[in-house]
């Protein structure tokens, strides 16, 4: 099959789903129509893509946690805590890591160890082996939505099981589920996967069923500037859309510096309705959602609480529709429900102080509106005309050119020539460009800004600047000043 | 004295790639040669590279929690391999949920590693410590 | 003596010396060369003046607790808490309501039941009962400056003792520390007690020992419009500034919109420099202090996280010199040392984090700073007109005409006639205007803004909106929104 | 039915109005006639205000934690002034410090308080008690 933005064959797709349903033996359970009929019988406060839109037509912002565990009782149970304890919004069911690299063997291992040794070895919980019934039992469960988070390159299966399971979110995208989570997957195969996974969720929408898609905002995770992040979603949303999906909630994770962090939120919708209707794509409804702070954690969890509150705070001036929520154990690893749900509290509680309040317009936020806007169509554009005028044959060729090139991926597929670092007020620039595309005004706004932080550093910009930068909120810090 | 050489990995199916760069910039910083065989990386892969390179150490890093089952037999693995004896460091949030460190740096020791570090150390420690294991002289 | 702004006579002075040095027996331990002496010896590191300059250069924002309880040994280790787990910059003592209400007496049956219980049956630190000596004896228990917190309406015995015991910040004002904290005591005599306090202050002053003093910003700490604080900072600032005082941090409270606390911080400076200049006095040391939330606290503990680092942002964002922090316990009562030195790593987080941002100007800021110097201006200018030019006289006239009125205050000298809500954004406005000296202009925009609210919430403006408002912030809401 | 009368203040050194200005309007909307002694109540001053007023209930508030030291003794005086029977409420931060609320209840109702209120207690709380204990019908 060769790479096109184009909708799949009907052919392809069959061809294809012979053989996905057939890589472990959960496959077998799943059925097209019964789970279109299982999906019409929900009631609209179980269905993501209802509650979204009521948030966004009342400029609400969500929260909802990440949580999973090996076993479906235990995992039962931690979703029913984050409910009842932390007042979640909407649910998540946080895919253990074995089944995102779909090692299903070891999954199992897993967790037949988890009920030998009575508690979790694994850090998710493995929809896969359990299969579909199980993913029913777990979302009728709980009284909100549920979303499949995970970090999948190959996530056919597991959207098979997951939707006919009854979930009505499917995170991850070609781009975003590849080059922060796998080393030598090739971004054209990984957009093939995903375009399986959105025919998949096509054929739904066509039945009448509403799924919810969700691209991987932050990627790394780590000081990623708002262009990159913003390019990868806005293409993964037309990739989407491309294939039939009608609901979309693009992502981005905070920089830690309120101003850029706003604008970043501002600006995505306005970009993907853009370029999909420049595109000729039918209008798809489009939320947004805010990740807090992606990077280290304070290990003490009152300063953990002062980082979670920050990123609410963010949100709710930026009126995202829904903000995913960090626990105070963060650092320790994985939280405990407790601790889960106290992250949510001490969210939903800035979310509803700052309910009636946005952050209005300056000339700085204009300023970062019109440079995220600017470098993002960049982008976007000289992907466009690489792949002569097809966005998916684009992508990957602006991959292998570094057009598109994220920060700290393990891929062997990104550039990784680009290098950021904060400025002097701890908004994420580029020290280094590698091969983007921008022209000399970007180019001179991001050298002004990283020299004006060198000079009330007192030192030359450099490598030791990110570092100092990525151990610096352990530390209290945003900005990595030196010692 | 001879440069020494380390095999830098994140293992298992573990894709987290900061910490990963951020080390390999720190070891090389202070005076070792890195081979770093990055993220995903499996024990094999880690014996592989030690073998090839005649490296002194393994860095073994993990930080999504399934490091217990995924280091179980690598020192194992290294005696059938004829590199028994080579150090062995691992760190990063190396179980699923908020455990007493005690009890998990014991059960790797007892793993075979020769040291195990928190969540949240800074390079320097193991720079300090690898100084010392290796008989190096403070620069 | 008859009330005026004047200083003090020396006489006068002495006279009263004599009378409340004499009130409890611990007063006669106090000798004023001795202790201008000992003062002169402390590092410029202890000295509260010293660090507020350095922070205010820098434009840091110093966190500093709330803590006090009965006896000495125990006061100190809850003191070397805060500096040590919670990082304190500034610690406090706070004097147990026994002692402000100078009942000496029964502070002393108070120390005696606590060390027979084993746990602080005081609120505070009984300093008057525990003398000059055990007050050197914890200020120099710590590395950083102590202050003097109360809420006494007659301060002099309190002052000499602590002041002599090394403390070198003293809070309260002979407003601040009268109506929101006693029912039948006079302004004119309270105002009068805290010249006696200013006066002692500015004669350390012209030996060279630097003594702060901090009005009590947040009033009754409920719904209190910065107009009405802010006037009461500035004339507690020129009162105590016509004793001799030279160092003045002026408070305000949180209100919770963001906007509006922004543009509080930014003005009641800028006012307090320019009455302060008008009037003829010698410029002082001015610094602000914020104080996060005062109302209702959830009982949450993560919840209580939330609200405290929203407050901490806000101190942030404001660049205020300092913020009063509350604690996760806020809810329960007096908290562990635990929880408020928790609730100060919280904060310090978030101000570090924040440290190099600040919210930019807006339309929506400049009219806010606009509104809140044109009716302090107003509230001064007419106390002032009242006092024929003295502030102290015109003070006492303006509180008996309702020129300034407290909302929820407990003093009978208050004519409470004001009634403060929240607009729709959170901002607090009047419903009722009372006797306020506002022009038209001004109360329409009031009017304008209550108004709106009640067409949001389709409710005409009344006494139950500011009764929701209260109860609101329990809640997790600023606006107490009909059910 | 007749209206009954409650007297209404903040015990002791405490000077928190608010919660008292919001239990006056909340008392007095749901019908009872309130007499308002407001803050830095005395004890005397709720059994004057009580004889006064032939009032049926005192309702004591305690915000600043020496509530336990403040209510010693309220009852004893009270039928030493041939009021023993009246109801007594009281509720607020009764003490210093996080203590289990359970042992703050018994306590005060050792000293005679009839109803014993956490801190954040609603007033519709107290007012169906009231109701109940008063034998009023609902309205």
């Amino acid at each position: 099959m060769e790479l096109t933005v184009r909708q799949m064959d009907a052919e392809e797709f069959q061809r294809q789903r012979q053989e996905v349903l057939g890589q472990w033996e959960t496959g077998k359970d799943v059925n097209f129509e019964e789970a279109v009929a299982y999906h019409k019988g929900l009631p609209k406060s179980k269905i993501f893509a209802e509650k979204l839109a009521e948030g966004k037509e009342k400029g609400i912002t969500f929260a909802q946690p990440r949580a999973g565990v090996a076993l479906i009782t235990e995992h039962i149970e931690l979703l029913r805590c984050l409910q009842d304890e932390g007042g979640a919004d909407f649910l998540p069911t946080t895919i253990d890591s074995y089944t995102r690299q779909n090692r299903y063997t070891e999954a199992q291992s897993g967790i037949e160890e988890s009920r030998t040794i009575g508690r979790s070895m694994l850090n998710g919980f493995p929809a896969v082996n359990h299969g579909v019934a199980a993913c029913r039992q777990v979302a009728e469960s709980v009284q909100v939505p549920v979303q499949v988070r995970h970090g999948t390159p190959d996530a056919r299966l597991l959207a098979e099981i997951t939707i006919a399971g009854g979930f009505t979110d499917f995170e991850g995208g070609g781009i975003s589920y590849n080059i922060p989570y796998s080393k030598d997957v090739s971004i054209e195969s990984t957009i093939k996967y995903w375009q399986y996974v959105d025919r998949l969720i096509g054929l739904y929408e066509e039945q009448g069923v509403k799924i919810n898609r969700e691209p991987f905002g932050p990627l790394t995770g780590t000081l990623v500037p708002p262009a990159i992040s913003h390019a990868v979603a806005v293409i993964e949303g037309i990739l989407a859309v491309a294939q039939g999906v009608r609901s979309l909630t693009l992502g981005y994770g905070q920089c830690g510096n309120l101003i850029q962090d706003v604008a970043a939120l501002h600006t995505l919708p306005v970009l993907a309705e853009e370029y999909m209707e420049k595109l000729g794509y039918p209008k798809a409804m489009i939320t947004t959602v805010f990740h807090q702070w992606m990077g280290g954690f304070p290990q003490d969890e009152a300063k953990a609480f002062g980082v979670i509150s920050w990123g609410a705070a963010t949100a709710a001036l930026g009126k995202a529709t829904k903000v995913i929520v960090k626990t105070p154990h963060e650092a320790l690893g994985i939280p405990t429900k407790e601790a889960n749900a106290a992250g949510i509290r001490a969210t939903k509680q800035v979310l509803s102080m700052l309910k009636d309040q946005t952050l209005p317009m300056t000339e700085e936020l204009a300023l970062e509106e019109q440079m995220i806007l600017a470098e993002t169509r960049t982008i976007l554009d000289r992907v466009l005309s690489l792949g002569e005028g097809d966005i998916a044959v684009g992508t990957v060729r602006a991959f292998q050119a570094g057009v598109i090139d994220v920060p700290f991926a393990p891929s062997r597929f990104n550039a990784g020539k680009i290098l950021p670092a904060r400025d002097t007020t701890g908004a994420v620039r580029m020290l280094d460009f590698g091969n983007l595309p921008f022209d000399e005004t970007i180019k001179d706004f991001h050298r002004e800004r990283i020299a004006q932080r060198g000079r009330d550093e007192g030192r030359d910009p450099s490598f030791q600047m990110v570092i100092d930068d990525i151990y610096a909120i352990g530390k209290g810090m945003l900005v990595g000043r030196p010692r | 004295m001879k440069q020494k050489t380390l095999v830098l990995g994140v293992i298992g199916s573990d894709v987290h790639a900061v910490g990963n760069r951020i080390l390999d910039y720190a070891f090389t910083h202070a005076g070792f040669k890195v081979i770093n065989i990055g993220v995903l990386a499996t024990q094999e892969e880690f014996i592989n590279a030690a073998i090839e390179t005649n490296a002194d150490v393994l860095l073994v890093s993990s930080l999504y929690g399934h490091g217990e089952m995924d280091c179980r037999g690598l020192r194992e693995k290294c005696q059938e391999k004829g590199i028994g004896d080579i150090l062995m460091y691992v760190g990063g949030n190396l179980v699923v949920g908020k455990q007493d460190f005690e009890s998990v740096k014991e059960r790797f020791l007892a793993m075979g590693f020769n040291r195990v570090y928190p969540p949240g150390t800074m390079p320097e420690v193991p720079i300090k410590d690898l100084r010392e294991d290796l008989g190096m002289s403070e620069e």
